[in-house]
């Protein structure tokens, strides 16, 4: 549709809309809403991301982005905030989290084989402080995903996983793990 | 002065079982598996109630865990393609759980960092914008889905992946082990000399009275403090040596 | 006090404070809050609007300055919001509201506690539409309750929420499940 916009168009737009609509937008959404591609969108986000120099920040989940303050303010912010923040996380949201964040998405059945113990109720209240998102699972349709969120990246101060502790380092061994245990056995039950 | 024990909390039996090994610097295979089984099976008999729900996975646990202590202890046990998977699968999520539970360690650390405060985005004053599916059953509608959708079945054990097995069951699978690993002297049950630990000796031996005062086994001393031989009644030939 | 703050440092907090709080700003306050002087305020902002990405401007009357969308995006985002307030309320905003009508009054936490969702963008949608509104709330004063706006029961033709299909007996239902879930949650305290 918008054959004539050029990235830096596309970047400014981004910019205007996550500022005025104040939320998190999938990239599906601002593609739609712009009537730019998907790609133009991954291409004007690398763009607007890299000028980012100042108090805003972009935080991206991966599916969705938000505009934060960059972290060099957030002492300032912390003090003038009316709001108190709970950052407590207990043991149990943090595992759920971390196999999310390291190894997701993954569905409740795969975070309980992971952990050997039931993590309905922690993954419910980790969606309800908006933590982790339910999507659906293409793989299956009785069952939904479970993946990190722009509130969750914020919280921890990062813009995306890759910032996370050894987040690279941590992912590459949880898959050879898995291809190691798959190559073993072929007769695995779907579990992770 | 009054004594105050810890009782540590443990999450479920992934996490007692690897808080088992990591307190031994062991690394997750079959052997340290099988150094660990004893304390794990005393620190589940110690509990005063299992987690509700989690029960079976603890149970579940000690059975794969009796298996390989058993094959250590009994080198003639051949295991079934099943009971070499429950294994392999143990090892495998003892080690994808270490490293998730590390990075959850890390995400502690990462929690003290500043964290990123949303923008307060201009709002527009309301103006009363009606929407036609606001409805009286319409709302009710959503009302009984909230109903519905709360989770008002936590309180009942979900059903478990594996078939739930008793404490019982594993002994007599252990016993079935032993009566076909047909005649073998206690050293070897034990492994008396090979470095084991004394107290690993006695509980085998506990093991070992436990599966005699069932009569499953008839167990024969030529002298004192000689070897035990161990013999299962209902297979008449011997065939160990 | 902030001696070795760097005029870039300033114009970083700046930004970070006016999207922060989302309101117009004076350049007294400004200077107040950070601990710096008129003058460096001054050169901050100028540091500031040269450095601007596009989506975003600066407005400055003198006095204050405050931060808006740049006005070569504001005809596509004012036709977003319209788009955003005017479609169907979907699934999430009819929840929202029959918690709100069924159970309210609510604070927003409660609401993501019966929907075990996050509720923000759909309380906003809400509350933007005049179907619902915030007021304070008397036992805790860093939170709001959300209650039914008149329209809304006029646009439902009852008079009060007891007018409600089956009220009285949702309501207990819903109490109920609370309860039961909450007794539970007491007794795995490490939940989350």
């Amino acid at each position: 549709m918008n054959e004539h916009v050029t990235v830096e168009e596309t970047s400014a737009h981004i910019e205007a809309l996550l500022f005025a609509l104040g939320r998190p937008m999938s990239k599906t959404e601002l593609a739609k809403k712009l009537g730019v591609s998907s790609e133009d969108i991954a291409a004007a986000l690398l763009i607007f991301a890299s000028r980012l120099t100042g108090g805003i920040t972009l935080v991206d989940d991966g599916a969705q982005v938000e505009l934060r303050t960059a972290p060099a303010a957030s002492l300032l912010i912390e003090q003038l905030q009316k709001e108190e923040y709970s950052r407590e996380i207990g043991r149990a949201g943090l595992e759920a989290l971390s196999a999310i964040l390291y190894r997701g998405p993954l569905t409740r059945a795969e975070i309980d084989f992971i952990r050997g113990v039931n993590s309905t109720q922690t993954l419910r209240t980790l969606t309800m402080r908006a933590l982790v998102r339910k999507v659906s699972n293409p793989k299956d349709e009785r069952s939904f995903l479970y993946e990190p969120t722009t509130e969750l990246m914020a919280l921890l101060g990062v813009r995306s996983v890759s910032e996370l502790p050894a987040y690279a380092e941590t992912r590459a061994k949880l898959e050879q793990l898995e291809a190691a245990y798959r190559a073993r056995e072929e007769r695995v039950p779907d579990a992770l | 002065m009054p004594i105050s024990i810890k009782t540590p909390i443990y999450e479920g039996p992934l996490d007692l079982l690897l808080e088992l090994i990591e307190k031994r610097k062991l690394l997750i295979n079959d052997i340290a598996l099988a150094m660990v089984t004893e304390e794990y099976l005393a620190r589940v008999n110690s509990m005063e109630s299992l987690p509700v729900g989690e029960t079976a996975e603890f149970v579940a646990l000690a059975a794969t865990l009796l298996l390989i202590k058993s094959r250590s202890l009994l080198p003639l046990l051949t295991l079934t393609d099943e009971e070499s998977e429950d294994i392999k699968e143990l090892e495998y999520r003892l080690a994808v759980y270490q490293l998730v539970k590390n990075a959850a360690k890390e995400l502690v650390g990462q929690l003290e960092e500043p964290m990123l405060y949303e923008g307060t985005a201009q709002e527009m004053s309301p103006a009363f914008i009606p929407d036609p599916s606001v409805t009286l059953s319409s709302l009710h509608g959503a009302a009984q889905a909230l109903i519905a959708g709360f989770p008002q079945h936590l309180a009942l054990p979900k059903v478990q992946v594996k078939t739930i097995m008793s404490i019982e069951e594993m002994i007599e699978r252990l016993q079935e082990r032993v009566t076909s690993a047909l005649r073998l002297s206690f050293k070897e049950f034990a492994g008396v000399g090979k470095n084991k630990e004394r107290g690993e000796i006695i509980i085998s031996f506990l093991a070992l009275l436990e599966l005699v005062k069932q009569g499953i086994i008839k167990a024969t001393q030529e002298r004192d403090y000689g070897d035990i031989t161990l013999e299962s009644d209902s297979v008449s030939t011997p065939s160990y040596e």
